[in-house]
Formats: C-alpha cells, sequence, structure tokens
C-alpha cells in the first residue's frame, strides 16, 4: 500500500461529500469552489486578530485552520444556515443585533 | 430685510409625477397604459437632466442662526434649518439620471413582457422609483422613517405581483420583517429626536456635535443599533441576505432591476446618514465594516452554489451591496468615494446581466443551468452582452467595475487594512466564476438534444437597445471615470465636512 | 384651569393593566376571532392611554383605526381562510 | 425612588406591548396571530412616541383663546411625534392589509395557517 494512493483515496472521499444526487455535475464544482472560498474567507477573517496582538493572530491562524480543515465539507451546513426560513433569519438578526448593541456598549 | 423661500421647482416634480403616474395607470385600459407610463418615464429624465442644485423646505420656516440671532432663508450660512428638507445635490443629480434611464427601459420592457393585470403592476413599479428618489434626496429622520417603510411594501407587492407561490411566499417574509424593522427605525427616530429635539439630519449633527451627548450616549448606541436594522434590512445585508436575495430572484428581472436601485440608493442614503449621525462614537465604522465584509462573502459563497441563474445574479447583487457598504464603513474620503462610485457602477452592470436574463424569458422562461441550454446558438448578441456583463461585473479593466474596486482596494490599503483588500479582490474574481457556470451551463453549452426547435425568436428592441446603451456606459465610465466622479467628489467632501 | 392629572394617573393605572391583558390574551386565544376582537378592546384601552397623554387626536384616530379597521381586516383574514387555531 | 408619572406609565405600556408583539412575531406559528402581533407591536411603538411627546402638568397642543404664545409653547405637548404617530397608525393598517392579503393567497396555496409549513426554509 503505497502512500500516493492513500492520499488520492482520500481526496477522492473528501470529494465525495460533495455529490448530490448521481455523479459529479456542475453543482458539484460549486460547492468545491465555495468550500475552499469558506475557508480562505475563514483564515482571512483570523488575521484580523493582529489588531490586538500579533502572536495571538498566530495562534488564532493555526486553531481556526485546523478547525476548518477537521470539519471539511462546511459549505452545506452554511448554506443551511443561510436558508430563508424565516425564524433562522429572526434568530440571525436577534443574535446580529445583541453583538452590535454589545460591541458599541463596551465600545464606549 | 425680506427674504423668500426659495424651494427648487424640479422636487416636487420628481415625487409628484411618479405618483400620479401610478394613480392614473391604475385606472387605465391597457392600450392607453403604454403611452402614458412611457411618456412620464421621459418626462422624469429630462426634468432629472437638467435641473439644478437646491432645497425643499416642507414648513417653509427660516433657518436660524445662533450666532447672529437672526432668521434667514439662505442655506449656506450655518445655522439650524429647523424644518423636514429634501436636497438635490450633485449625488442626488447622478443618481437619479441613471436610475430615471433605468425606469425608462423597464417600464417599457414590463408593457411587452405582461399582457393582462398591468396597470397595477406599472403603479407598483413607479412607486418603487419613486421610494428610491426620495430616500437619495431625504434629509430628515421622519421623511426617511417613511420612505423605508412604504419602500419596503412596495416591494413586497412587487416580488407579490409575479405571482408564484415562491414569490408570495418571499414577500410574506419580507413583509413580516418589514414590520419588525419599520417598528425599529420608528424607535430610533423616537430616540434621536428625544435627545436633540431635532427632526433634520442637519440640525441634529449640529447639536450633537455642539453640546456633545454626555451620559447619555447609551441612548445613541441603542438608536444606532435599530438604524443598522433598518440599513441591513433595506439593504439585505447580511442576516436578512437569505429574504432580500429571494425577493430579488422571485420578481421578475425587470423589476429586480428597479428592486436593486432602490436597494443600492437606500444603503447609499441610510449609511451616509448613519456616517454623519454616528461618527463620533467608537466602534461604528468597526461594526460597518464588519457586517459588510460578511455580507460580502456570504453573498459570493451563495452565489456560487445556486442552480438558478436567477438566484445566482440575485445573490450577487447582495454581494456586491457588501461593496458599497464597505466603503461607507470605511469612512475615509477615497472609502467614500469608492463605495458610491460602486454604487453607480453597481446599478449599471448588475442592469445590464439583469436585462440578458430577461431575454432568456422570451426564449422559453427556463433559467435554471438544468434545463435551459444552448441560447449562444439562438441569439449571438444577447451571449456576447451577458459575457460583457459578467466582465463588468468582475471588475476586469476596460469597464467601469475596475474603477470602483480600485479605488476601495486602494482605500483599504489606506486604511491599514489589506485583508479586506485581499478579500475584495476575492469577491470579485468569484463573481466571474459564479457567473461563468451559469453562463456556461445556459449559454455556451450545446444542447444535449438534436431534435430541439431552430425557431427565430424575436427579443423586442427596447430590450437590445437597453443593453447596448448600457454596456456603452459601463464602457464610458470605465475609460473616463471622472465624469461620475466629479458628481461624487464634492459631496463625500461635504459630508466628512459636517 | 382645572386640575386632571389626578384623574388621568388613575386612567393610566387602569388603562396599563388593560393593555398588558388585552395584548397576551389576545395572542393565547385558540379562536382567531375572539383573538381578533380583543386585539379591538386593548387599542379602546391605548385610545384611553393617548388621551391621558395629551393627544386626544390620536386618541379618536387610533379607537376609530384600531376597533374598526383593524379588527375588520383581521376578520375578513380569518372569513376567508379558517377560524380556529390547527394544533 | 422615582415618582410614578403618566408617562412612566406610558413607557412601561409600550414596553410591554414591543416586547409582547415581538416575542408572538417571533413565537407563534399561526400566521394570523403573527399579524396580531405585529398590530400590538406597532401600538407599542406609538404609545413610545406619544410618551415620549408628553410633559408633565402640560396642555393639549391646541392654542385656546386668552392663552399667550409663551405659556403655549411653554406648556404643551410636543406636536412632532404626534405627526409621526399619526403616520404610523395609516402605515400600519396598510401593512396589515398586505400581510392579510398574502395570507389569504397562501392559504388558498396550501390549506394551512402554520408558518412552520409555508415558510419554512427550501432548497433552490
Amino acid at each position: 500500500m503505497t502512500s500516493t494512493e492513500t492520499i488520492y483515496e482520500r481526496l477522492k472521499k473528501w470529494l465525495d461529500k460533495f455529490v448530490i444526487g448521481s455523479g459529479y455535475t456542475s453543482i458539484t464544482t460549486g460547492y468545491i469552489t465555495g468550500e475552499l472560498q469558506f475557508l480562505v474567507f475563514i483564515i482571512v477573517l483570523s488575521v484580523f486578530f493582529r489588531i490586538f496582538s500579533i502572536p495571538l493572530a498566530i495562534i488564532m491562524l493555526i486553531f481556526i485552520t485546523t478547525f476548518a480543515l477537521y470539519f471539511a465539507p462546511v459549505i452545506k451546513d452554511v448554506e443551511k444556515e443561510n436558508m430563508n426560513d424565516l425564524n433562522r433569519v429572526l434568530f440571525w438578526m436577534v443574535i446580529y443585533f445583541a453583538i452590535i448593541i454589545a460591541i458599541t456598549l463596551w465600545g464606549g | 430685510m425680506m427674504e423668500s423661500i426659495s424651494n427648487l421647482w424640479s422636487i416636487p416634480l420628481l415625487v409628484i409625477i411618479p405618483m400620479l403616474t401610478a394613480i392614473i395607470v391604475n385606472f387605465l385600459y391597457d392600450k392607453a397604459i403604454k403611452p402614458i407610463s412611457i411618456c412620464s418615464a421621459i418626462i422624469i429624465l429630462i426634468i432629472s437632466i437638467i435641473s439644478p442644485y437646491g432645497y425643499h423646505w416642507f414648513t417653509g420656516h427660516p433657518a436660524f442662526n445662533p450666532d447672529t440671532l437672526l432668521f434667514t432663508f439662505n442655506p449656506n450660512i450655518f445655522g439650524y434649518r429647523l424644518s423636514l428638507e429634501f436636497i438635490f445635490g450633485p449625488l442626488q443629480h447622478i443618481m437619479i439620471v441613471i436610475s430615471s434611464l433605468i425606469l425608462l427601459f423597464c417600464v417599457t420592457l414590463s408593457t411587452i413582457g405582461l399582457t393582462k393585470r398591468q396597470g397595477p403592476y406599472m403603479a407598483l413599479l413607479y412607486l418603487l422609483f419613486m421610494s428610491s428618489v426620495i430616500v437619495i434626496m431625504v434629509n430628515d429622520l421622519y421623511h426617511l422613517w417613511i420612505v423605508v417603510e412604504i419602500g419596503s411594501l412596495i416591494v413586497v407587492g412587487v416580488a407579490a405581483a409575479s405571482g408564484t407561490s415562491i414569490s408570495h411566499k418571499a414577500a410574506l417574509k419580507y413583509a413580516f420583517f418589514s414590520a419588525i424593522s419599520g417598528a425599529g427605525l420608528a424607535v430610533s427616530l423616537a430616540l434621536i429626536l428625544g435627545l436633540t429635539g431635532f427632526a433634520n439630519i442637519s440640525d441634529a449633527i449640529i447639536y450633537l456635535r455642539q453640546f456633545g451627548i454626555g451620559d447619555m450616549a447609551t441612548v445613541l448606541y441603542i438608536a444606532f443599533g435599530f438604524f443598522v436594522l433598518s440599513w441591513m434590512y433595506a439593504g439585505g445585508l447580511a442576516p436578512i441576505h437569505p429574504l432580500k436575495s429571494e425577493v430579488y430572484g422571485a420578481s421578475y428581472p425587470h423589476a429586480t432591476v428597479l428592486l436593486q436601485v432602490q436597494s443600492k440608493l437606500m444603503l447609499v442614503a441610510i449609511g451616509i446618514i448613519m456616517l454623519r449621525l454616528f461618527s463620533m462614537l467608537p466602534f461604528v465604522k468597526e461594526v460597518m465594516i464588519f457586517l459588510s465584509v460578511i455580507t460580502m462573502m456570504i453573498g459570493v459563497i451563495m452565489a456560487l452554489i445556486q442552480v438558478d441563474f436567477r438566484w445566482i445574479i440575485a445573490y450577487l447583487i447582495i454581494s456586491h451591496s457588501g461593496l458599497v457598504t464597505l466603503g461607507i464603513g470605511l469612512g475615509t474620503q477615497e472609502g467614500l468615494v469608492g463605495g458610491i462610485f460602486q454604487a453607480v457602477n453597481d446599478i449599471i452592470y448588475m442592469t445590464i446581466l439583469l436585462l440578458c436574463c430577461e431575454a432568456l424569458f422570451y426564449f422559453g422562461g427556463k433559467t435554471s443551468t438544468k434545463e435551459a441550454y444552448g441560447i449562444a446558438k439562438k441569439s449571438p448578441f444577447i451571449t456576447t452582452a451577458v459575457i460583457l456583463g459578467a466582465i463588468a461585473a468582475a471588475g476586469i479593466p476596460p469597464f467601469n467595475g475596475f474603477q470602483s474596486e480600485i479605488i476601495l482596494i486602494q482605500a483599504c490599503l489606506k486604511e491599514g487594512l489589506p485583508e479586506i483588500a485581499v478579500l475584495i479582490l476575492m469577491v470579485s474574481v468569484t463573481t466571474f466564476i459564479a457567473l461563468l457556470r451559469g453562463i456556461y451551463r445556459i449559454f455556451l453549452k450545446p444542447p444535449e438534444l438534436q431534435d430541439q426547435d431552430d425557431s427565430n425568436v424575436d427579443l423586442p428592441k427596447v430590450l437590445i437597445i437597453g443593453i447596448i446603451i448600457f454596456i456603452i456606459l459601463s464602457i464610458i465610465i470605465g475609460i473616463y471615470p471622472d465624469i461620475v466622479l466629479r458628481f461624487i467628489i464634492p459631496v463625500v467632501k461635504e459630508v466628512l465636512l459636517i | 384651569m382645572i386640575e386632571l392629572s389626578s384623574s388621568f394617573i388613575i386612567t393610566a393605572y387602569i388603562m396599563l393593566i388593560a393593555i398588558t391583558i388585552g395584548a397576551i390574551a389576545a395572542l393565547l386565544q385558540k379562536d382567531l376571532l375572539r383573538a381578533a376582537f380583543i386585539s379591538g378592546a386593548e387599542s379602546i384601552a391605548l385610545a384611553f392611554f393617548f388621551q391621558a397623554l395629551l393627544a386626544p387626536d390620536l386618541g379618536l384616530t387610533q379607537a376609530i383605526v384600531g376597533t374598526v379597521l383593524l379588527p375588520g381586516i383581521i376578520i375578513l383574514g380569518v372569513f376567508k381562510t379558517r377560524r380556529t387555531e390547527e394544533d | 425612588m422615582t415618582e410614578i408619572t403618566i408617562q412612566l406609565l406610558g413607557f412601561i405600556a409600550a414596553t410591554v406591548l414591543i416586547v409582547v408583539g415581538m416575542g408572538g412575531m417571533l413565537f407563534l406559528d399561526n400566521l394570523i396571530k403573527k399579524v396580531i402581533a405585529f398590530t400590538l407591536l406597532s401600538d407599542g411603538v406609538n404609545l413610545l412616541l406619544v410618551a415620549l411627546a408628553y410633559i408633565e402638568g402640560g396642555i393639549v397642543p391646541i392654542l385656546l383663546p386668552g392663552m399667550s404664545i409663551s405659556e403655549f409653547t411653554s406648556r404643551a405637548a410636543l406636536v412632532f411625534p404626534a405627526g409621526i404617530v399619526l403616520t404610523n397608525i395609516v402605515i400600519g393598517v396598510s401593512t396589515t392589509a398586505i400581510l392579510v392579503a398574502l395570507v389569504i393567497m397562501l392559504y388558498r396555496r396550501y390549506g394551512t395557517l402554520k408558518a412552520s409549513v409555508i415558510l419554512k426554509g427550501e432548497r433552490r
């Protein structure tokens, strides 16, 4: 058992998680691109901790990258969280509102 | 000494002509609707082009100057204006000219596309235009709140007019949310009114700058929170984007053109008002930047995984609204110029894409990437146009998207936020990928079955002329950005000085 | 000038209780028709509260709109759909 | 211990109405109930604005004969919030009408009033 096969199989298995329905379709490419986009997005956001301190930013970068890679296909969860359910949107709105009020009050 | 009130003649006309057209068109037979609505759109376009700059004061109160203790009608003299007012300045000029040009094509297209119940639908389109005109001209909290509430009700109506069950559901969800955010904006208005005593925004800002907020800062924070709520809602920012994109996707494409114009203008108008009212508080700009970054990334990721071309464009509109608000949230001169310029460019290239999407309705009405095939063979023109629109949206140099994105990136780098510059680049690249997925499947991919009918479809001439005009506009602005920037820069300087 | 303040504050107390009970009761009803009527009654209490808060014109408007127009629209909706709430 | 005034009672009632209305819109499942909760929310905002305009020991803002302007301006309740409330009542009625119309249309299509059935999320 060579190592290349295992890596290939792992990659294949990882890619298979994106497949909806039968076979690879154009949606699958969209999902994979979206997954990579989301990963880069999270990594770039984690760099923002450099505003507070640079060592913290490095730690957060490593931590968040491992975390995101561990839960690899997060795109379906992202899609589910962005679904057009009224109650879900209201829930997120309340969370955002609470965060905004908390941040601004804390800042003042 | 007697000074006379000099209200600008064009502001009431810009508001009343759409309203009157909406009322008249409701009672007309189908044949009379078309000439009257097109004439009205042309009149609005001409008025908006030739109008001089000025003010409209509702109560006719003279302004009060606290230094000399005199009353005056001269708006250039510093003082409390004490009145509800509309402004028609350079920013309003460019925005209203572009949106009335768009209104002309949308109205003509809707008379061709719809066959029954044209009157009420046309009335809704005109009221939508009216709300977007008012929101960019408004300079007092009272009219701001009214126009946000009524504008959202009209959006509900336009979305429901599409007639499918998806659009009814989208409209109902949006209406419920409009109720909550409208109440929030009213509370915010009440808090600012209680804090300063002025409904005029310039007066409220002068009061806050002169006397400070003292120990009442908490009240202003809560007002800011509710303002952000209505901002998110009116422009479809991050937590609201599933509802707003559903509204964009479920309406007819020519109505979506006007819907996105309205939401861009609301984003710019409310964003500038927020920047002027609350920029003295800490963490305000950070909140605005955070919201816009989340919006533009989530919007573009959701656009990648859609299967319907209409929904791809709907999520891209959301994502590019994030770019607009990012520029406003930065709060510097470059940022504001980039944000407002991005709003103008966004309106233009999204109009190209949406008009091409409207053209798909004449080829059988299938917009899903699973169902539509090979439009390129039937209509090379539309295919070229949609690819040019995608290039403009991605920000590739000869087109207008490039000019505003480069300003935004420079503004981010100047502020010391290179990460956000990277994210803007990512958004523009991913926009192209997301659009190209849809374009390849729908336009370029050859049909799988050979027995498809090759019947010739006659596209309406208005659609073709509209697409050509907006592509030319896009290229002209891309090569000579100064023709738009010279309207925007004086306004930005004024906003940042006040 | 007649001092009305003491009588108004009693009105305000009663109307506060009435509004609270009315709002909660309207939302707890299983029968939607009855809920619409109770929300109309809550509007009457609100109109009296407006009166106590020195806005009699708004009280009149609220009394007309809140007891006739709004419950009317909701009752129309109830008749066009169904009267009782599903479990 | 602050003295209990009509204004304070108004603020309390407004808070009750806003909280009950928000809670109803968020947690109730029936669409008609959601509409009723919206009317309560709108009433709460109106009451907040009217209570804001109240002045303790003031008068109704009507210029009676024999009253000097200075006395009127110092004692009358504020007028501007009243204008806002009047607009809000009208907008509330039209919003309610649109909501009920959409609810009726969706009921005809789905045969139910449950928000968890009609407004649940779906993949496109």
